[in-house]
């Protein structure tokens, strides 16, 4: 198989939604220490949905990708959405992920947890 | 000769074409930047192993179908002692680069098995290389790896004094494969020979790009490296040292390396040894190849955070390696491969571990820097506007990643 | 698969051309009778190899050149697999049969260079085999080499007596490549496994003629002996025992065999499998075989003088080894050459003192008769009209050369 | 070049004059122990000059092709002439030898030499 999806393709070279909202009603950072990448995820809610959201990552080609079809995701989504959502559901929708690449899906995975913990305990964003 | 044609003429004919998932790009519009890793062939190379798949006979055959076929060989192998300057009874044809650095490397230890002895190479050297000789190691030899400076250069002073009379070879690059760098061959296989100790140098990178000074001792050249078939290549074979054989057989390439000829291969070798001659001869392409890689590095380091790694000065201008303050190389590459633009990370990152590359480390950069470095390699057939067109993408693809990076760490 | 095409397809399109030396006979109208020592390539294979020719990335490049050329190896992978029943992952491509079989052999040794040990081949090992064991033999290890019966076989007995517990190797082929004569593999790979030691199998003249047994070891073959193109070759791996790698650099072939790979070689390898797995399931092709190769037999013994030294049984049919009683192999090859016939002598003359063929003398042949020794081989591509012409041809030929010598003696 | 000249084809191929003239005037055979080749050679004379000759050979091609080009050539030659041969005049004659093969016009010189004395001597067939 190629080594990236047409999807992930089309996100790490046309990425939507980068940035950061300003003063978001909930955000989550993830860090894997392992292969360094980074997500951040900023994010504004209506009617107990995200209704918009902006990424900003650091990391391989497909975590980028990733990050950017995340972002694009979460858009209608509650937090009970968002914690249902495991490493193999991330890389169904990516379009899969090659052997080496697992680690996008699984700091998806976190990014859209934290983001769900930081709903559901309110905090918003600090 | 198998080409008269200059390198002009075959321009553009040889069109590298972009397959679907680089995106964006048009078929035909592909911008190939990563010609120290491998090249086009050139059509008087396809023409020549095509029309050699006519002549199927056994080399060593000696009736009139083996003889047929031992001719194709002859000829190449002038056409190679033309492009090397040397004697065509010294070209031995093998598989390619590293089985030419290995069999010189090892074949060396298993020569002084028995006495032992002791061996010296560079920091910057190719895996050939340096595996060739960690292995030499396990086998009881001592090793020493010279340093190099800044730009990536052993000093000839370094050299000398790192000389034993135990001292079995030497084997130092040209060019470096990651950065272009030119080492001092002639002060180098000086010094060497100077010691009466045999010199191997791995020339792969500069065959077909520049004339090599003679070496006293091995020279080991790759042919898809200069438009040529890829798994063939060349050792010569220029001094009395007993070069021990590590594929056994027959008799073929006089008696130095067995095993039924790679005829088309060799034969593609021979045609991209002539087409390599005429441009080394013809001034205005070593004009052309000038500007082509100034222009390339200097668009690449007026890019945001750039900082190009490859020396100024003694190097290849055909390769530009070059630093993105903060982004990381392999992301850089396959963001451009998506984009149609070829290049590659200093590093070989197959993984989601990327290491930062050995000879931007001996260089002196920081391993951060090392990890942003990405080479752009062009040949004789990359044009102007594609120069300009990787550069433009390039410069588009680091603004973004930086758009995605930035505020981050602050979040 | 790029062959669907059956070989009774793709006969006659591949004619060899006669070059004018042939005296006597038009062109296209060569007689080629060396498929020993190596066939011509089929349609089919040219195609793949020059439409690969539009491929040139470098199959480790990341990008999408890359890829495109890591794609064309896999599928290559795959159809070689398939043709020796094998994983894909076990195949490993390199430059030949001489260096398939120098790299098990000579790895075992310097594997085992601190502790040492035994290795045991046959009397009528291809050179490769002897030469590498006879390197490694220099390097302190022993060696036995086990005598062969009238018909050139190995007595399995005979290798189990050999066996020991520090024998580190057994390498034996398949069929050999003067007579044709098929050893007991099974048998022996079975002794050599039921003593835990590592087997290495030189089935380079057996691929695409023959299904393989499973060999648990080590298996050399060689494309350019079934219709691919020359320089190219596999050692499939079947074994834990570790391969000590001689050719060193990147980490290609699994990290079994480094440098860029020779893509086209490894393309035209692959169309070639394709082409021997449809002949080998064909069974048509396989009575057609048997067939062409009594007739070449049942021709050449009925010759004036003609004894023939490949046994009747348990051996290719494509290859009969035929003395001429009180002539010279080597006179009869070159009378035979000049008349559009391609033969070759049992023994390699290159020089005024042809010597006897070690594979002929290990059966027991006098030295006399191992010096009359001509041998004929036939490919898929060899006609019955081939086969009779070559024999009138042969006996024109050994009965002049009796009527120039007939009572010299006398004289 | 080729291994063998197109003479020595043509010659190899086609041999003239193969055998032995019953009662010859003179006759020569010479053994070259090295290369294990053999030639023997059968003339008539008429006039001092030799107008008939025949060979029989054993060998490579190479001498079997020069053998049956000296039957050829020494007809209307004389003792002297024979005698004044050499090998360069051989190897021109036979249109060249490749390397390896000089012990062709060894040969071919040592058969014309002893024929001469043969002549020379009187001695004629045994
Ligand atoms: C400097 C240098 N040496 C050796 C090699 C190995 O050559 P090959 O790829 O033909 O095995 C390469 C290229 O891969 C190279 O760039
Ligand atoms: C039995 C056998 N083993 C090994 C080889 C060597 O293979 P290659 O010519 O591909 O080096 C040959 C042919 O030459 C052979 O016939």
């Amino acid at each position: 198989m190629a080594r990236f999806s047409d999807e992930i393709v089309e996100h790490f070279t046309h990425p939507k939604n980068v940035g950061e909202l300003p003063e978001p009603d909930a955000d989550a950072s993830v860090v894997d220490p392992v292969c360094g990448g980074q997500v951040h995820l900023t994010v504004r809610m209506g009617d107990g949905r995200i209704c918009e959201a902006r990424f900003v990552a650091y990391g391989c080609a497909a975590a980028l990708g990733t990050a950017s079809i995340v972002a694009e995701w979460v858009v209608g989504m509650g937090p009970e959405d968002l914690a249902s959502l495991d490493e193999a559901a991330v890389t169904q929708r990516v379009g899969g992920l090659a052997p080496g690449q697992s680690h996008c899906a699984r700091l998806a995975m976190e990014v859209l947890h934290a983001l769900a913990d930081d709903l559901r305990t309110g905090k918003g964003s600090e | 000769m198998h080409s008269q044609t200059t390198c002009e003429q075959e321009k553009g004919v040889n069109d590298v074409t972009c397959p679907p998932t680089a995106r964006g790009r048009e078929p035909g519009r592909a911008l190939y930047f990563d010609n120290n890793a491998t090249t086009p062939i050139l059509p008087s190379v396809r023409a020549a192993m095509c029309e050699a798949m006519e002549t199927f006979g056994n080399p060593s055959s000696v009736h009139f179908c083996g003889e047929a076929a031992a001719g194709l060989i002859d000829r190449a192998r002038v056409s190679t002692a033309a492009l090397l300057r040397c004697d065509p009874e010294q070209v031995v044809f093998n598989s390619g680069g590293s089985e030419g650095a290995s069999s010189v490397i090892v074949g060396t230890g298993l020569a002084h098995l028995r006495d032992g002895g002791h061996g010296i190479t560079s920091a910057v050297e190719h895996p050939a290389v340096l595996r060739a000789c960690g292995f030499v190691r396990e086998l009881g030899f001592e090793l020493s790896v010279l340093p190099v400076d800044g730009a990536g250069r052993v000093d000839p002073g370094t050299l000398q004094k790192a000389l034993r009379p135990d001292t079995r070879l030497v084997s130092i690059m040209h060019a470096n494969n990651e950065t272009g760098a030119l080492q001092p061959l002639d002060a180098l296989s000086r010094a060497a020979r100077e010691a009466g100790v045999p010199f191997h140098c791995d020339a792969v990178q500069t065959a077909g790009k520049e004339r090599i000074g003679l070496v006293e001792g091995f020279l080991t050249i790759s042919a898809h490296k200069f438009h040529g078939p890829k798994g063939v290549g060349v050792t010569t074979v220029r001094t009395d040292a007993p070069l021990q054989k590590l594929v056994f057989g027959g008799d073929q390439e006089h008696d130095r390396r067995a095993g039924t000829e790679n005829v088309l291969g060799i034969v593609g070798l021979g045609a991209a040894a002539d087409a390599a001659s005429v441009r080394l001869d013809d001034p205005k392409e070593q004009i052309r190849r000038g500007e082509i890689g100034g222009r390339l590095r200097a668009g690449l380091a007026s890019i945001d955070g750039a900082v190009v790694n490859s020396p100024a000065e003694g190097c290849l201008p055909e390769t530009v390696n070059v630093s993105f303050e903060g982004l990381r190389a392999d992301t850089i590459v396959d963001v451009l491969s998506a984009r149609g633009v070829a290049a590659s990370s200093g590093s070989a990152c197959h993984s989601a571990h990327p290491e930062p590359s050995h000879v931007l480390l001996a260089m002196g950069l920081s391993a951060e820097r090392a990890l942003g470095a990405v080479r752009f390699s062009c040949s004789c057939l990359t044009t102007r506007d594609e120069v300009d067109e990787a550069v433009a993408i390039s410069g588009e693809t680091v603004r973004q990643l930086h758009a995605m990076w930035r505020s981050v760490g602050t979040a």
